[in-house]
């Protein structure tokens, strides 16, 4: 049977376009344009879902982004909102929480069992005995839940975009149009959201019978168009407000981050259920559900039903529903005063009557509880909100409209700080104190009438212009609705119960009632207890009704109870959309190519990509790495350093600036030599090492390591900023490409290449040159970081590639191999060097790592010279050693952070440890007690498995040993 | 269904009773004061009552109990820290965990997971040896895994983090649980006022009142209450009531955010942790994905979100779980953390007498809840500290002798 | 995300920046131990009106800003030194 | 400058095989990258050029404005703007005293100005070896409004800023120049991360149906 309307002015299904799809196994069709739910509600289909908590059937509510219960499954995605996603063909659905199908929910057997799940059941029982708990624990997991999801679901990363406007307007009906409008005469950039496929807000679906509001829209729309500086954007829900008015717009497509001047937030209301019981069976819907039903999708919502008003808006909504030709079996009005109104008048002559101060006692279900049979109407007590239950009727019917008042949609409100106050006038909360450039207007502000909400937009949007400096003169302020459009207490408690407050979470009247019996009488409180407002419609139903609830309860005014806070996001929001397409972005080397192409494979040190071994057919990655090292040890190695961190410091007081900032001494250093430089931070941890070579006696050159570099200069940079030296300080560390040549042979690869000499009396160790290779200027260093002779050159960067070239040709005969990191790694454990971040903590003082030959307690000061002095007269708690394990060692190999035990307790840890076959033994660092560090301790090492190995401490001059 | 539950179906008036009474005014004096009605707070009190035997306490809550980082964390309890005190202490609270919900007569929901902290790099990988190390020295169930064992516990997770991270291995460790926050501090509530403790809500303290280097009583909201201890277990708020008694601590004050998707039928049992693409993340019994991240990095005192951290957290939760593109987060929201330069806790005593610390949680509050009870109760009671937190004394600072959990946040940088 | 303004390039959001940690000056040297440990450890942590470094990265710039720690509204931002100047 | 010893630090995000390569200013580059007609219409839309072979030459320091101005440059008179000289090299000043300077097409200014006299105390030379793109077309704002959280638009910058900012995490220097009838811009960044900006901000140009072109659809210097 189709509840399909004849085509009607306005309505958003395109009738030439057929939608085919399935939904449970069977075959429907819609048209283009239609929701899954409004396509399924016009082929007849009522049950669309099952609750979250009791698998009661459930239909259509709100049509406006909170039926959670109507949640489908096309196969590919879960958690689709059937009452706001559009139908697509070939939509194969099925409702996501059922055991068996919407029908035949096996589920719904929780519903005759509630009884036994009272508020917060889940609390009191299932703990003992302990042991079944995980047991129980598994049937509550897979009882809650939603959707299932699919492991294949394609990885989906939107675009985010970044926008600027100076208004932004949120919400795009008479109130939001309006206020784009005055504001877009500005000529500035003004942006208008709206969650809605179409703009116009209740214009699209208000209209009490009368062509007022569609009128308007036209009108309104016609106006905008005229104005190219406004961009009307449909089908975009603002998501949250951050600070600096942020705000994230999120479409399908992706999110665009808006960034605005000022804000106009003219986002409406929700519609309030009234509370009843029965309130949730299908067919029971909130007025303008129907009306978006009639409206939007031309459907009937029910063909002969009751409307349960608690407010005049209830009058337009019967009218709206009596124009589609659907029978009225009445019109309840919870208001005593209703009776003789213009209102019930008007109805009374289309022949529908009122039933004023009444309620709508319970709804019952026809047999197979898939729609709405009759309805029980009772007399209510407004002063005591009890329906008067000694004279029941009965009307038949098979739906009905709920008009019971509204809750202002002010989440983004909350979120940006609004101070509100309950408006007794209006019955609802409204912003009291705004924060800066934010705005209100509209229904939000309590504003209901037609006229008056344009008249609303339009003054919010001149303080909006005013805000950011635009001289524009102030509107009159618009006040709030006099006539209350909200029933103060739409709450009709039932001995049955079944009175649903939360659709989301199955939460009834009596669950607050409980709660608060319970001592969760907070407002807070009562949410985390009974989860109301915590389901995925966040409370846009629910939280206002709880308030009234608990109010009532504790027989306070409701502005005592205040409202719970308002987070981020408005709806939720798909996590593909909020990680969107990510940057990730990563630095190469100039050499990165000529690597890739010499067979490196590389591995991420901080954002850079460095070459940790090259390949080698045939040749596992460990003996990969020994022939690297084996190279260095016996020929030549060469390695590609470029990531080093490289800084300049230039001027008179470079050195003075070296001498504070570092631990060591520079006043003076010869030009061409190079020293060793140690940062602590205040407390005296070791924070980075390197070097620091003279170029000339006003200009440093400071190499390190890669991880640090950036930290390092900036904090250069700040002291500079605090001592005001005469000194120049520049980060070349993307300027330089660096080179090492090591190895015995290493001269010998260079000296055809340079014109300098490269003999130890010429270019000592420590020493630093400027020459030329192949014409391309070079700072050749010799270095002791991985051998003996090492020399490193630093060239410009878009040279290195020719250069490294150059040099690998020279080296070919004589053997000369690339090497990675882990070659480097494990060359400059040989060479005896401990590392910062490796042989390092996050605590370590240099004592512990016996340093004190960098520094020079006797300069004036340095960065952790005075916690040094304190430190210093503490005993040290640890000591860093080299060690090597018994010659001949063949068990089990221990790893790097494995514990050095002492008598059962821990007494330090292995810090680097690898086997040399250039030594022929296991070599390492470790942290032993400061009394077992003498050259000759034993000390044991726990590996993986527990088992003790034996270790010496030894000269950190392993290449000593070297047999 | 358990027959506890027919009770509720049975009897005519909802059979339930007040957790705790709701006190209004404070008596003129108690034994000690409680500052801070969070799960440390309440726990302490519900200690001090039943071990202690005093039970003349009032806990003085500003807003309502549980409503700071007790009823704000992703509820993860583990011990699988890097210093052997620090493994020590939260292996105690661990197994005080366990027993908890029965201890209690509520049901925590501690749901033993395991957990697993991945590592996607060779220095993470030292640190989860370095911390399986000392773990397994403690006795405390954390071992190195591989590739494999972690897919077989997650098969849904993407070992390449869609290669921009591979997973090298992981710190797992059997005990990780979950738990229902709230009710841990609900549970301690009701303990503690079944034990004649007294629970003040929306009850401010507004000044504490020092004389000759000792606290003679607490201003508050309602009155001034008498008293010569006073034990401060707030969280984001300790500088401002250590402001009070004019002590300077090293605490500065870092938001930390969370945030929670749409529920889904559960799939991922475990709980994961990654360092480097910072996200922790489990599936709550609802069945929503509770998710967080690392601190924001600058000192804020509000409870505010930011955007770019739901950003960043849900690309790298893409990164690890590729499908959950159309899953939608419903809500964030943030707590105010204390952080301390080592990472670890300020306990016990202070200069004031009579003045004692329970502070310093940073991220890692929750899970300490029954132990840091349990300990602050002893050292009120015996004003001595337990020898089980001597490390997270405030003295430690002054002396240079900062406890290493930081020491392992930083290695291998 | 939140704005700064850098006092030379402009206002920008917060993730061009670095956080240098509040600004404080160093009791004397010879200062007793406890004091400098005071210095190095201890913090006033308590919210309010504090002055902090800054740094733009993409241009390498500190400056201080004024910043209120309770509402993490930035009052002003100077370049140090540069304090009265407009 | 002796040939093939530069290459372009973008290099590495350059196919292999269907581009031309070529050498301008002694740099090995790319000067096609798709038939000329095809360049032309993806310049249209968003075309991206890589011109990091023009020379560049930087100083800071508290006499660098006057010992550039000593050397007949133009300076800029305000923090983050920048001037044209009469050759038509650029002179960018970056925060108060630091100065980028690029040359011309064709030009030679920054060697010179390396081989100037020494330089006197508060002046140090900055080397410059940046990756540098130009970027044009109508849908380049789509462009910085993907990879920048700032407004780019004409109207937000001055005529003459000069913007340090932020593009895809990177730290980039980007200003606005109208030239040879056209509105360009100009960013440059470390060039370390020369190739990753690069294939981002391709990427994105291929999507609005422009993409890479070779130096000489800006510069007629390098048709």
């Amino acid at each position: 049977m189709s509840a399909r309307l004849a085509r009607q002015k306005g309505e958003w299904v395109n009738r030439a376009s057929t939608i085919k799809f399935s939904f449970e196994g069977k075959e429907f069709s819609g048209f283009e344009g239609d929701s899954i739910t409004s396509a399924l509600w016009a082929s007849g289909e009522q049950v669309l879902g099952r609750s979250f908590k009791y698998h009661r059937p459930r239909g259509i509510l709100s049509l406006a982004n909170h039926d959670i219960n109507v949640m489908v499954t096309d196969g590919m995605d879960t958690n689709i909102r059937g009452d706001v996603v559009p139908v697509a063909a070939g939509m194969a659905l099925a409702a996501v929480n059922t055991d068996g199908g919407v029908k035949k929910d096996r589920s719904r057997l929780i519903d005759s069992i509630s009884p036994l799940l009272p508020v917060g059941f889940y609390y009191k029982a299932f703990h003992t005995p302990k042991k079944m708990f995980p047991f129980w624990e598994n049937i509550i997991r897979k009882a809650a839940g939603l959707g299932v999801v699919n492991f294949n679901y394609p990885r989906i990363l939107k675009r985010k975009l970044h926008a600027h406007c100076d208004v932004l307007v949120i919400g795009g009906g008479a109130t939001g149009l309006s206020a784009a409008y005055e504001a877009g005469k500005s000529g500035l950039r003004v942006v208008l959201v709206d969650e809605n496929a179409q703009l116009g807000g209740s214009l699209g679906f208000d209209w009490g019978g009368s062509q007022e509001s569609a009128n308007l829209l036209q009108e309104l729309l016609a106006k905008l168009e005229s104005l190219p500086n406004v961009s009307l954007i449909a089908g975009a829900y603002a998501a949250g407000y951050y600070p600096d008015h942020l705000i994230p717009v999120v479409t399908r497509e992706g999110i665009t981050k808006v960034r605005a001047g000022s804000v106009i937030m003219a986002s409406g209301a929700f519609e309030q259920p009234p509370v009843f019981r029965n309130n949730d069976i299908p067919g029971v819907m909130l007025g303008s559900a129907a009306q978006r039903l009639l409206h939007r999708y031309s459907v009937k919502p029910f063909s002969n039903g009751v409307v349960f008003t608690a407010n005049d808006y209830g009058y337009r909504v019967a009218q709206d529903l009596l124009e589609a030709g659907i029978k009225l079996a009445a019109v309840v009005d919870l208001r005593s005063d209703a009776k003789d109104g213009p209102l019930a008048a008007q109805l009374a002559r289309r022949g529908v009557k009122t039933i004023a101060g009444s309620c709508i006692y319970e709804v019952q279900a026809n047999a197979d509880k898939t729609g709405v049979k009759s309805v029980t109407v009772t007399e209510y007590d407004e002063k005591t909100n009890e329906a008067l239950t000694r004279d029941k009727v009965t009307l038949e019917c098979d739906g009905v409209a709920m008009c019971a008042g509204w809750a202002p949609a002010a989440n983004l409100l909350y979120q940006a700080g609004t101070a509100m106050r309950y408006d007794y006038g209006v019955h609802q909360f409204v912003p009291n104190r705004l924060p800066a450039g934010i705005f209100a207007a509209g229904r939000v502000n309590g504003v209901y009438e037609l006229a008056q909400k344009v008249q609303d937009g339009a003054r919010a949007a001149a303080q909006a212009l005013l805000h950011i400096g635009l001289d524009v003169p102030e509107l009159p302020s618009v006040q709030p609705s006099t006539r209350a459009q909200s029933h103060a207490y739409p709450i009709v408690p039932h001995p049955k119960g079944k009175n649903f407050v939360d659709f989301d979470e199955d939460i009834q009247v009596k669950d607050f009632i409980n709660a608060a019996k319970e001592g969760f009488d907070n407002i807070e409180l009562m949410k985390r207890f009974t989860t109301v407002g915590m389901g995925p419609s966040q409370g846009k139903h629910s939280n206002m009704n709880a308030i009234r609830i608990l109010a009532r309860v504790r027989g306070v005014p409701v502005e005592q109870i205040g409202t719970t806070t308002s987070r981020p996001f408005f709806h939720p929001t798909p996590i593909g959309h909020l990680g969107g397409r990510g940057f990730h972005p990563h630095r190469l080397t100039p050499l990165h190519d000529v690597n890739h192409k010499l067979g490196a494979v590389f591995t991420d040190v901080g954002a850079w990509k460095r070459a940790a071994y090259y390949k080698v057919a045939g040749l596992g990655v460990a003996d990969t790495v020994l022939a690297e090292v084996e190279a260095v040890r016996t020929k030549a190695g060469i390695i590609d350093s470029s990531s080093f961190g490289k800084i300049e410091v230039h001027g008179p007081d470079a050195a003075l600036f070296l001498e504070r900032f570092f631990t060591g001494n520079y006043i003076p250093q010869a030009v061409g030599s190079s020293r060793y430089t140690m940062l602590l931070d205040e407390s005296g941890v070791v924070v980075d090492d390197g070097l620091a070579h003279c170029l000339a006696e006003d200009l440093f050159y400071l190499s390190s390591g890669t991880s640090n570099a950036a930290a390092v200069y900036r904090e250069m940079q700040r002291w500079q900023q605090i001592w005001q030296l005469d000194i120049g300080l520049v980060n070349v560390t993307g300027a330089y490409a660096a080179i090492n040549v090591a190895g015995p042979l290493a001269r010998q690869v260079l000296s055809g290449l340079v014109n300098i000499s490269l003999d130890d009396s010429a270019l000592p160790a420590q020493s630093i040159r400027e020459t030329e290779i192949a014409g391309v200027p070079v700072r050749l260093i010799r270095v002791a970081f991985v051998s003996d002779s090492t020399y490193e050159l630093h060239i410009p960067t878009p040279q290195a590639a020719f250069v490294w070239e150059r040099v690998m040709g020279a080296g070919q005969a004589l053997g000369l191999k690339p090497f990675g990191t882990d070659a480097q790694r494990l060359l400059r454990l040989e060479m005896g060097h401990a590392m910062p971040g490796i042989d390092t903590d996050g605590l370590t003082n240099p004592y512990e790592i016996s340093a004190e030959h960098a520094i020079s307690l006797d300069k004036p000061d340095f960065i952790g010279k005075r916690s040094l002095q304190i430190i210093a007269k503490r005993p040290v708690k640890k000591t860093l050693v080299a060690f090597e394990l018994d010659a001949g060692y063949a068990g089990e190999m221990p790893f790097e952070c494995n514990l050095v035990i002492r008598q059962g307790e821990i007494e330090g840890r292995v810090t680097s440890i690898a086997y040399s076959r250039t030594i022929g033994r296991v070599i390492g660092f470790a942290y032993v007690a400061p009394e077992h560090s003498a050259l000759g301790s034993r000390f044991q090492i726990r590996a993986d498995s527990g088992a003790l190995v034996n270790a010496t401490v030894v000269s950190s001059q392993f290449l000593a040993m070297q047999k | 269904m358990p027959l506890r539950l027919l009770k509720y179906a049975l009897s005519k008036d909802y059979p339930g009773t007040r957790f705790f009474k709701a006190h209004e005014t404070p008596k003129k004096s108690y034994d000690v004061v409680i500052i801070g009605g969070g799960g440390h707070g309440l726990a302490a009190a519900y200690y001090l009552a039943k071990e202690h035997g005093i039970t003349n306490v009032a806990v003085l809550e500003k807003g309502y109990i549980g409503g700071g980082n007790t009823g704000r964390n992703t509820t993860i309890v583990r011990s699988n820290y890097l210093t052997p005190e620090g493994v020590k202490f939260y292996d105690a609270s661990v197994k005080i965990y366990e027993g908890l919900s029965e201890e209690l007569d509520l049901n925590l929901f501690y749901s033993t997971r395991g957990h697993f902290t991945l590592a996607h790099t060779e220095s993470a990988m030292r640190t989860m040896r370095w911390r399986a190390e000392v773990n397994k020295h403690v006795g405390v169930e954390s071992y190195v895994v591989g590739p494999e064992e972690i897919s077989k516990a997650c098969p849904q997770l993407d070992m390449s983090c869609s290669g921009q991270a591979p997973i090298l291995g992981a710190l797992y460790h059997a005990p990780g649980s979950v738990a229902r926050h709230d009710g841990v501090a609900w549970g301690y509530a009701r303990g503690a006022d079944r034990l004649g403790v007294e629970i003040f809500q929306n009850t401010e303290v507004l000044g504490i009142d020092v004389q000759g280097g000792k606290v003679a009583g607490v201003k508050t909201s309602k009155g001034y209450i008498a008293t010569t201890k006073v034990l401060s277990a707030v969280a984001g708020f300790t500088p401002r009531i250590c402001e009070m008694v004019g002590l300077d601590t090293p605490i500065v004050i870092h938001p930390l955010q969370a945030c929670v998707t749409e529920p889904m039928k559960p799939w991922l049992d475990t709980i994961l942790v990654s360092g480097s693409l910072h996200v922790y993340v489990s599936q709550s019994s609802r069945g929503e994905l509770v998710m967080g991240s690392s601190l924001d990095p600058y000192e804020v005192h509000s409870t505010r979100s930011t955007l770019d951290f739901v950003e960043g957290l849900t690309s790298h939760m893409l990164d690890m779980f590729p499908f959950l593109s159309n899953i939608k987060v419903v809500r964030q929201w943030a707590g105010m953390a204390d952080m301390t330069p080592d990472f670890a806790p300020i306990m016990g005593k202070t200069p004031i007498e009579g003045f004692y610390l329970d502070a310093g949680w940073g991220t890692w509050g929750f899970k300490a809840t029954p132990i840091s009870g349990k300990t602050m109760a002893e050292t009120i009671a015996r004003d001595h500290a337990p020898d089980l937190i001597h490390s997270f004394r405030l003295s430690r600072f002054e002396d240079y002798e900062l406890t290493g959990e930081k020491g392992a946040a930083s290695v291998g940088h | 995300m939140k704005l700064l303004t850098c006092p030379v390039n402009g206002t920008r959001p917060l993730s061009e920046f670095v956080f240098g940690g509040e600004c404080r000056v160093p009791p004397a040297a010879d200062c007793s131990d406890k004091v400098w440990a005071d210095y190095v450890h201890n913090r006033h942590g308590a919210p309010g009106i504090k002055q902090e470094w800054w740094y733009h990265a993409p241009s390498g710039t500190w400056f201080i800003a004024e910043r209120n720690t309770l509402t993490d509204q930035v009052i002003r931002t100077f370049l140090k030194g540069q304090e009265g100047k407009q | 400058m002796q040939t093939e010893k530069l290459i372009t630090p973008i290099a590495h995000a350059f196919p292999v095989g269907s581009v031309a390569w070529g050498v301008i200013n002694g740099m090995q580059v790319v000067t096609r990258f798709v038939g000329s007609d095809e360049e032309e219409a993806r310049k249209e839309f968003l075309g991206i050029a890589d011109a990091s072979f023009l020379g560049k030459f930087g100083v800071k320091g508290r006499n660098a404005a006057q010992w550039l101005q000593d050397q007949g440059i133009v300076v800029p008179e305000q923090p983050n703007s920048w001037a044209g000289n009469a050759d038509g090299s650029l002179v960018l000043r970056l925060g108060g005293s630091e100065f980028l300077i690029e040359n011309a097409p064709g030009g030679n200014l920054c060697e010179k100005l390396l081989k100037a006299d020494a330089k006197p105390a508060g002046v140090y030379l900055v080397p410059h070896v940046e990756a540098s793109f130009v970027l044009s077309g109508n849908a380049v704002q789509e462009l910085f409004a993907e990879v920048c959280s700032i407004d780019l638009t004409r109207a937000a910058l001055g005529v003459q800023e000069v913007v340090m900012t932020q593009f895809a995490g990177v730290s980039v220097v980007l200003m606005h120049q109208d030239l040879e009838g056209e509105a360009r811009y100009r960013v440059w960044c470390d060039s370390s991360y020369g190739p990753y900006l690069w294939e981002v901000m391709a990427g994105i140009a291929n999507e609005h149906s422009g993409g890479p072109i070779g130096i000489g659809n800006y510069f007629s210097a390098y048709k």
